[in-house]
């Protein structure tokens, strides 16, 4: 399976004192910090908010957030269009059969790697054995692997599982074994040799990412600017103005504010991510295993949903830039059940349930929030506080979410982070999982979502995955209320200069974009 | 004065293998596992322990304590977990940034302040002195991550005069290295040059009172040199003091300057790593600030010998 | 405690006022003399007043604000200055000017507590150290040098890591961190005190070790600790101020001057105010207290007094 | 006439908080060439600033020279701005100064080569390279031994006595027309003090220099000044020609000075006449006579009429005085609170008494630390095999220069240090072996007056707590009552208002200050008290009201004392023994008569010579021997007998041994080959 995008919260407030600091932007000499580059050279420059530590050894790539640093070197075998169908990357085609469990991929002939090695099965074989070394769940379902020429690969699963396609063929990408095998993956983290469009050319730690132009590349005519420069700005009022004064030509808004005023000042275009592909939704998720906790009682679970505004909340704080949704996932999503009636707000029917559930006058208990979600958990203890419900409000950080939702939290509530992807036999199994790693500890298990789940995973087609995935819904939302609220799924939200064109941020995974079509109309 | 540096040296290095153990034992008393903080929320128990393993996080605490102490004695500071780098050259090379910003800015706030100081104590009681005591009071008064937003948006935001971010060596591009500058480093100069303005005036005000300033009068020398040849010499002896701690205070204080500024330096670094429970970067990056603290007390301490042969002969 | 504090206390509420140190008459001449010679500049006045209103707010915070600092009011979000909300309102619809007017709690609170926190336990040390001297002084002053040789703001944060956030733990990070400095100045004053001529005449007096330590010794090693508390407390309120804006705070949703910066940097642009006003509260309080500071320690300290 | 410089109406004053304290009031005086005038006068009396005024040397703000001329060969130098050019010139150029503390007054951080080159080069328009021939040279005449080599040391390595001569050698740099010697040789040893003083004379009466002695001490200008100029509260009460001022001096003032030192000269039983009373606060003149309060010849008209001017003394050429009474010595005074004469105790009887104290081969030293290290060296041996008994009732005197181990001895006899060897038997009980307990309540018996009235008094207790303290530690009183009675019985006996209990330290006077160290010191009925320098920070008047408060408490509670001092004509005023202690050993012990009649040892005889008497007549008639030399200090004391490197008699025989103290007449023994039995 996939990864969701890098931390969890980093994705709405400010990120002052989040997760990561970031870099500055420390340019190689005589490059000025507006626009254009040396001598007629076009150059992008993006300002991301994230901060890569691997580039050139993907198994060791561990969340989505710096794949936008890969995306100029190295490569897989399939991506996305901008309704989330695959699309062929390095691979020509592919095939799967349900029955037998297996896929088989057909490979792009000519591509060479950076080195100029030959992209070939081999290689693709060699590469998915790195991340089964790694343990990474992408891989975690193959059985075995079969070279059957040098563009043929079949690849035999443990189980048929309808998500495998996409964790292979999209979440592992391709590096060079020759060269690898050669220097060592500790030189292998900060030199990739892939296949894409450029070639790295400095990686200033924490500060900024440079490319250059990638002669060989396989697809004509690519890439078409000269020199790409990613640049680390974690400080999302910074890069703001980096975008204002013209020293970058596009940033990832990492604010709300901040992205609204961008666009409204109506110089700049923008682009926002909609189908919630690689995004990270936010709940309000209980407690519920834990003794003594009110939420065991599945009505207090819906209380607490019920008496929270979350259109008001997006709209505060969202600007418009937050879909609200009463399920997993984004309301474009195909797994998008209509017929589940959420949780709207309405405080005296949360009043009611919780009187029904012996709490008349309400109780105590705590609301853990990590740092970038500080407002809107505030404006959330308010509206607990309206329907009796006494939430002490605790900010930790990044490191404690973690740790908390690793295990229980304290019979409280905190924000449920949570890949919005469609596939709910992956994703959503992952926190209903009893030995799941996530929120696990902290929630019930019923047996007939587990059926559910596993029949999903199974599903040997499109109807029934869509079928179940709908009934799965309505049970974990409207019968159960196991994970509690959803609240909100930030679109990507993507500012850039007017003359930047085909860069393909934002417009179908999150983490994805076309660095090889990207062209600049100055 | 040789025994005295080693002597003094051994002391350090003492009081730095007990900042370690410091150091240590809080970054594992802290809530929050590196390993769940470095691969992100969907990570599998078995991907957990793998990368435990790996990074040796399964060893009891002592044993991971004396495994790093014992690198350290051959040099090797050991691998962070979030840059996924050797930690020695990413701290010099954090080091080096944080140095580029907090010499000149040293440097400037001694210059500065001293020169303030100076005058505040010629004009005693004079509206220069007062002007300069409410400056420095407020200099010092002023949190310095709030005043360096204020800039921003004044002088990059409203005036454009200078650049948002970011940060460049001089040696690569001089003139933007200086813009870029400016800011942090008139930051980060502003509490220390307070400071030393403050004690250079009470010092030189002390040092006016003595003996040997009148009698330096009454041998017909020209104020000039009574106060920049008699009386600064003598007033060196506190301020060196305070410039010691305030070297100090400038490793710290860079944390919220290169925060605002992203500046990638041992302050940006350090919060980092503290919040992604990087244990052996923080050590090592606090190993190094305390050696660099303990390092300006020493010179401090030399300093007071040149300064003043009374310490100088015995 | 000491003849210091009694008159701290006994004179400090009235003398505030100009003139009316005369009307309040302090018993003895010498605390007339300290209040007079206190308040002769302006600047001191000014500081003082500027405090007394501070600590009024502070108390009287219900009285005085006139909005519920805590309470979100998501329509009027962000909303600039005007008759209703004279600061405008923060992202979550709360009047600006109630929240500082609430802030000021935590930010006293968090300058005495620190200050006390540090005072206390670094004094102790500092007299064990001074007094006992030997092994026991070494080993006190090794200690002392380990939380020396971190700068307070990554001290701070560490132990606000390790003991999470929240106003008291916040209180004891920085009293914490503070404390080296109040045990090296107590041990270096209680070293020197201790063989002045005046505790020698009380030892050939009779007086017993513990006692001469105390009557003696400690009332007269106070001056510069209680200058460089009052210094501090405008150092705890900034490093408060520090910790919030790198996150490592107080909880929301109580309001801190620091975290209110903080919560405003987003909105520089459009609302300056939002971390203008709470900065200038700071800068105002702060600045009072290394006044007041300033004026004690020459009024305090015999070696000082003209000196500034 | 053109007098090398002439005051006129000179006026100063300070600032101090609102009101304008007057410190120099409308003086005048002139100075001529190669006159060595003194201005003496009790501490704070202006004498500093009066000198200082015309140089604009004082502090400004907050001082302001408010009126007045100060003519200069024939040019007033208060028309020039405080740092002017012209101001400068003659400052260090025509003009020198030697300040007083030898210890501060030298820039600590700068050779003494620099410094004096400094002014050369500045005044003289020498190079470098002559500058420095010309400091070595200056360093030579004034005594500095290898001053080629000793140029490029720093002031802290040399002795108290030889930074007084680098000075002075800095003030004559650049052949001054006046020098102005300011308390120069007050913090000096006696002998150094003689040794400087008849430098300063030499000096200037080779080069035609003027030289102004400042000082309180009325018993050394009598040798070398010309003319005196007495001081009083900002002004000159008195002035004339040395001889006048002694023999017939005419101001009360005057003539209270002369009767509150005791002098070598004097008669053992006469009593010192203090001047009571403290100095008026310069701040609130009432303008009338300022001495009017004090003054033992004051009628009713000295405090209604406006204050006197000063007036010629008929008869007598340049002697004047300020008062509106024609007194001299021998006119009555209008009050007379002492008697002349006090009882004198028989010295023999005294022996006869038990011994309360006995010192037997006393050895204290302390470690000596080396470097920064601080690491112990080795040990310094402050007080070497002393022994010596005190007698019930009597005052045994204890003298010696600076850091001869006079303190350590009396701290050790406290049982405050713990001796290295030997012992202390305090009525023939050995003080050290004692259990704590028990040495707790022998506190009792035994006390201590220290020097510093500052210092010895915690600045935050109430006087009567202070004075009060040893009661309620040795539970010497039953109630609260008896306890206010007792403190104030004592405020009594000391001569202080009881109702000033009250009060903090600081809001008393450095007399009033040493009585609450007394009160203190009796406040358990001791029976030994311990005077360590108890008077030698007091002003002179006030020495003699302390020096008197002491004699009768001896006699009215029956008190031995241990009276440490350095001032000799003190110490043969109050005594009864004398030890003489050189590096820490003594060298001579004698009652008092036979010391200063017929000293035996070449120390004790070279520091009798050294001490000034208040007489200009003896003075000249006085053969003076000085002896040369610096005091050595403990560790670099000379093997054998420790003054065999000063002493006029040395020979091999006591380079090498040591000599012990011997008996050599009744009741006086010495440590010195060279003395014969008789
Ligand atoms: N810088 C100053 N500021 C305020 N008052 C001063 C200053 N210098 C001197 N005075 C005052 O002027 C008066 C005369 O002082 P001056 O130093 O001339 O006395 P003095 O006779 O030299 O005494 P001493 O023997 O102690 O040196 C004193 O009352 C003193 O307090
Ligand atoms: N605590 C100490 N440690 C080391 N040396 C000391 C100490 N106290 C005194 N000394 C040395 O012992 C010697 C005798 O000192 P002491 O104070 O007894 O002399 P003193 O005769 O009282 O001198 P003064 O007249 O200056 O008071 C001096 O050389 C001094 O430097
Ligand atoms: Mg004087
Ligand atoms: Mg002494």
């Amino acid at each position: 399976g996939g990864k969701s995008s890098d931390s969890a919260s980093s994705s709405g407030g400010s990120s002052a004192g989040t997760s990561e600091t970031s870099g500055g932007n420390a340019q190689s000499g005589g490059d000025a910090q507006s626009g254009g580059g040396k001598s007629g050279e076009s150059v992008l420059r993006v300002a991301l908010p994230l901060n890569p530590r691997i580039i050139g050894y993907p198994a060791e790539v561990t969340n989505n957030g710096p794949l936008p640093f890969l995306d100029p070197v190295v490569q897989s075998l399939l991506h996305f269009d901008e309704k989330g169908n695959h699309v062929p990357w390095l691979a020509e085609s592919w095939e799967t059969d349900a029955e037998a469990a297996t896929i088989t991929f057909k490979l792009k002939q000519g591509v060479k790697f950076h080195d100029g090695t030959d992209f070939n099965a081999e290689a693709v074989k060699w590469n998915i054995e790195q991340y089964i070394e790694n343990k990474r769940t992408e891989t975690e379902n193959i059985a075995s692997m079969e070279v059957i020429d040098d563009h043929t690969l079949l690849i035999r699963l443990k189980d048929w599982n309808s998500s495998s396609l996409e964790a292979i063929g999209f979440f592992v990408r391709h590096v060079s074994p020759t060269a690898v095998q050669a220097n060592g993956k500790e030189w292998a983290y900060t030199n990739p040799v892939g296949t894409g469009p450029f070639l790295l050319d400095q990686w200033n730690m924490n500060v900024s990412v440079t490319y250059k132009k990638n002669p060989d590349y396989w697809e004509p005519g690519e890439p078409k600017v000269d020199r790409i420069e990613l640049l680390i700005i974690e400080d999302a009022n910074t890069a703001a103005s980096a975008l204002r004064v013209g020293e970058v030509d596009l940033i990832q808004a990492g604010n709300v504010d901040l992205a609204d005023e961008l666009i409204k000042s109506g110089e700049f275009d923008y682009v926002l991510q909609k189908n919630g592909i690689g995004a990270v939704g936010v709940g309000l998720i209980p407690d519920s295993v834990t003794e003594g906790s009110p939420f065991a009682d599945v009505r207090v679970r819906k209380a607490m949903a019920h008496a929270i505004d979350e259109v008001a909340l997006a709209e505060t704080f969202g600007k418009g830039y937050w879909e609200t949704t009463n399920q997993w996932g984004s309301r474009e999503a195909y797994t998008f059940n209509p017929e589940v009636e959420g949780f709207p707000y309405d405080p005296e029917k949360a009043k009611q349930l919780l009187a029904e559930a012996g709490y008349p006058n309400g109780f105590k208990t705590k609301l853990f929030s990590g740092l970038n979600t500080k407002d809107v958990f505030t404006a959330i203890q308010s509206y607990l506080a309206q329907v009796g419900i006494d939430a002490e409000l605790i900010v930790v950080d990044e490191a404690q979410v973690q740790s908390l939702y690793f295990s229980t939290w304290e019979g409280g509530l905190m924000g449920h982070f949570h890949s919005v992807q469609p596939d709910l036999g992956l994703y959503m199994f992952r926190h209903l999982d009893p030995n799941g790693a996530f929120y696990a500890k902290g929630i019930i298990h019923p047996e007939d979502v587990l059926e559910l789940l596993r029949e999903n995973q199974k599903a040997p087609n499109m109807q029934v995955k869509t079928e179940t995935s709908h009934k799965l819904q309505k049970l974990v939302y409207d019968e159960y209320a196991i994970v509690g609220k959803p609240l909100y799924i930030p679109m990507g939200i993507f500012i850039k200069q007017k003359y930047v064109k085909d860069d393909g941020f934002g417009v179908t995974h999150n983490a994805f974009w076309t660095p090889d079509n990207v062209w600049l109309d100055k | 004065m040789v025994t005295f540096i080693i002597r003094r040296v051994l002391q350090t290095i003492v009081v730095i293998l007990l900042v370690t153990v410091l150091v240590f034992s809080i970054m594992h008393l802290m809530p929050g596992d590196p390993v769940l903080m470095f691969l992100g929320p969907d990570a599998s128990v078995e991907q957990i322990d793998h990368y435990k393993k790996q990074f040796g996080l399964d060893l009891p605490l002592p044993v991971q304590y004396f495994k790093w102490a014992g690198n350290l004695f051959k040099g090797e500071f050991g691998d962070s977990l979030v840059y996924r780098q050797d930690i020695g050259p990413l701290i010099l090379a954090k080091l080096k940034v944080t140095l580029t910003i907090a010499i000149p800015a040293f440097v400037i706030a001694v210059t500065i302040g001293m020169f303030l100081g100076i005058m505040a104590a010629i004009y005693r009681g004079r509206w220069a002195d007062s002007f300069i005591t409410v400056l420095a009071n407020i200099g010092m008064a002023t949190p310095t991550f709030w005043l360096s937003i204020l800039c921003v948006y004044i002088f990059s935001l409203t005036l454009g005069w200078l650049p948002v971010q970011g940060f460049t060596f001089p040696s690569e591009d001089f003139a933007l290295a200086v813009r870029r500058m400016v800011l942090p480093v008139s930051m980060l100069a502003l509490g220390p040059m307070a400071v030393f303005a403050r004690q250079t005036r009470s010092a030189m005000l002390e040092i006016i009172r003595q003996d040997f300033i009148r009698t330096g009068r009454s041998k017909g020398l020209g104020e000039r040199r009574v106060i920049y040849v008699h009386a600064l010499r003598n007033a060196l002896i506190p301020v060196v003091t305070v410039m010691g701690m305030q070297l100090g205070y400038m490793l710290g204080g860079s944390v919220l300057i290169e925060q605002v500024f992203v500046i990638p330096g041992m302050g940006s670094m350090l919060i980092t790593a503290i919040l992604n429970k990087d244990y052996q970067l923080v050590q090592s990056a606090v190993l190094v600030i305390a050696g660099g603290i303990s390092l300006c007390n020493l010179l401090v301490d030399i300093a007071y010998g040149y300064i003043d042969p009374r310490i100088r002969i015995s | 405690m000491t003849t210091m504090m009694n008159e701290a206390e006994t004179g400090s509420p009235g003398a505030v006022m100009p003139g009316a140190s005369s009307v309040a008459a302090p018993k003895s001449s010498r605390a007339r003399q300290f209040w007079k010679t206190l308040l002769s500049r302006k600047t001191v006045m000014v500081s003082l007043a500027v405090l007394i209103i501070a600590m009024l707010t502070a108390l009287l915070a219900p009285l005085i604000a006139p909005y519920e600092p805590n309470a979100p009011d998501l329509r009027n979000a962000l909303k600039p200055p005007s008759s209703d909300h004279w600061l405008g309102t923060d992202a979550l619809g709360r009047d600006v000017l109630s929240r500082i007017i609430y802030g000021s709690r935590v930010s006293l609170a968090v300058g005495f507590v620190s200050v006390a926190i540090a005072g206390s336990i670094g004094m102790m040390l500092g007299l064990v150290a001074g007094y006992v001297g030997g092994k026991t002084e070494s080993v006190i002053m090794r200690c002392i040098d380990v939380m020396m040789s971190i700068p307070l703001i990554i001290l701070a944060l560490f132990i606000a890591a390790l003991i999470g956030k929240g106003l008291g733990n916040v209180m004891l990070a920085i009293g914490l961190g503070m404390m080296p400095s109040y045990a090296r100045l107590t041990r270096g004053q209680v070293k020197s005190v201790k063989q002045l001529d005046y505790v020698t005449a009380g030892v050939i007096s009779g007086t017993g070790r513990i006692r001469n330590m105390f009557k003696h010794i400690l009332p007269n090693c106070l001056s510069p600790i209680i200058v460089l508390m009052t210094m501090n407390l405008g150092m705890a309120i900034l490093t408060e101020a520090s910790l919030s804006f790198l996150g490592l705070g107080i909880n929301p949703p109580t309001a801190s001057w620091g975290a209110m910066i903080s919560d405003g940097y987003n909105h520089l642009r459009t609302l300056p105010l939002l971390s203008l006003a709470p900065g200038v509260a700071i800068i105002l309080v702060v600045l009072a207290f290394n006044v007041v500071g300033d004026a004690l320690r020459d009024t305090l300290d015999p070696r000082l007094r003209g000196a500034l | 006439m053109g007098h090398l410089l002439e005051v006129h109406e000179l006026e100063t004053e300070f600032r101090k908080d609102d009101s304008f304290l007057k410190a120099v009031n409308k003086v005048s005086y002139t100075l001529e060439e190669g006159e060595i005038v003194a201005f003496v006068g009790e501490s704070g009396s202006g004498k500093s600033v009066t000198q200082y005024s015309g140089l604009q040397l004082i502090e400004m703000p907050p001082g302001r020279i408010a009126g007045g001329q100060v003519l200069f060969e024939g040019e007033d130098l208060l028309k020039h701005k405080q740092n002017s050019k012209e101001i400068r010139s003659v400052r260090g150029g025509k003009i020198g100064v030697v300040f007083q503390e030898p210890m501060t007054s030298l820039n600590p951080v700068m050779t003494v080569g620099r410094q004096i080159e400094e002014s050369v080069m500045l005044h003289l328009n020498m190079n470098r390279k002559q500058a420095r021939q010309r400091a070595i040279e200056l360093l030579t005449q004034v005594g500095i031994p290898d001053a080629e080599s000793r140029v490029d040391d720093y002031p802290h390595q040399f002795s108290g006595g030889m930074r007084q001569r680098i000075m002075i050698a800095m003030a004559m740099s650049c052949n001054p027309k006046i020098l102005i010697a300011d308390e120069a040789t007050t913090a000096l040893d006696v002998t150094t003090q003689a040794q400087i003083l008849e430098l300063l004379r030499d000096m200037v009466k080779k080069t035609g220099t003027s030289l102004v002695l400042v000082t309180h001490n009325l018993g050394i200008v009598a040798r070398y000044a010309d003319r005196i100029y007495v001081m009083y509260a900002g002004e000159i009460v008195e002035s004339g020609t040395c001889r006048d001022i002694f023999n017939n001096p005419r101001h009360p003032y005057t003539i209270g000075l002369l009767r509150a030192v005791p002098s070598l000269s004097d008669p053992k039983e006469r009593r010192l006449v203090p001047i009571e009373g403290v100095t008026p606060d310069l701040r609130y003149r009432t303008g009338v006579c300022a001495f009017a309060p004090r003054c033992m010849y004051a009628t009713e008209a000295c405090f209604t009429e406006p204050s006197p001017k000063l007036r010629d003394v008929p008869g007598e050429d340049r002697h004047q005085t300020a008062c509106h009474r024609d007194v001299d010595k021998s006119t009555v005074p209008v009050k007379q609170t002492v008697e002349a004469v006090r009882k004198l105790k028989d010295p023999r009887e005294l022996v006869r008494q038990d011994v309360i104290l006995e010192i037997r081969d006393l050895k204290v030293s302390y470690p000596i630390l080396k470097g920064i290290l601080r690491r112990k060296a080795g040990e310094l041996a402050a007080v070497d095999g002393v022994s010596f008994k005190i007698h019930r009732g009597e005052t045994f005197g204890l003298v010696g220069e600076s850091g001869c181990g006079k303190s350590t001895l009396a701290r050790t006899v406290m049982g405050l240090i713990e001796p290295t060897a030997g012992s202390i038997l305090f009525r023939g009980n050995e003080w050290h072996q004692m259990p704590e307990k028990q040495k707790r309540s022998l506190r009792r018996d035994i006390t201590m007056i220290f020097q510093d009235p500052y210092g010895s008094l915690d600045p935050r207790q109430r006087a009567g707590d202070i004075v009060g303290e040893p009661l309620r530690n040795f539970k010497l009183v039953k109630s609260e009552k008896e306890y206010q009675e007792r403190v104030s019985e004592l405020f009594r006996l000391v001569g202080l208002d009881p109702s000033l209990q009250n009060r903090m330290p600081h809001e008393f006077s450095g007399g009033q200050r040493q009585r609450l160290g007394i009160a203190r010191a009796i406040a358990t009925n001791p029976a030994f008290i311990v005077c360590d320098e108890a008077i030698s920070a007091l002003d002179v008047s006030i020495q003699a009201q302390i020096i008197n408060l002491l004699e009768d408490l001896q006699e009215e509670l029956g008190l031995t004392y241990l009276f440490i001092a350095h001032d000799l004509t003190v110490v043969r005023h109050i005594s009864d023994r004398i030890a003489v202690m050189y590096l820490g050993q003594i060298v001579e012990i004698a009652d008092w008569k036979s010391l200063y009649d017929n000293p035996l040892h070449p120390y004790t005889q070279a520091l009798l010579e050294a001490v000034p008497i208040p007489d200009p007549e003896r003075e000249a008639k006085r053969e003076r021997k000085l002896i040369s030399g610096e005091v050595p200090s403990l560790i670099n004391r000379p093997v054998g007998c420790a003054f065999s490197n000063r002493c006029p008699l040395a020979t091999d025989e006591c380079r090498q041994g040591v000599p012990r103290l011997r008996p050599v007449r009744e009741s006086h023994s010495v440590a010195c080959f060279k003395v014969d039995a008789p």
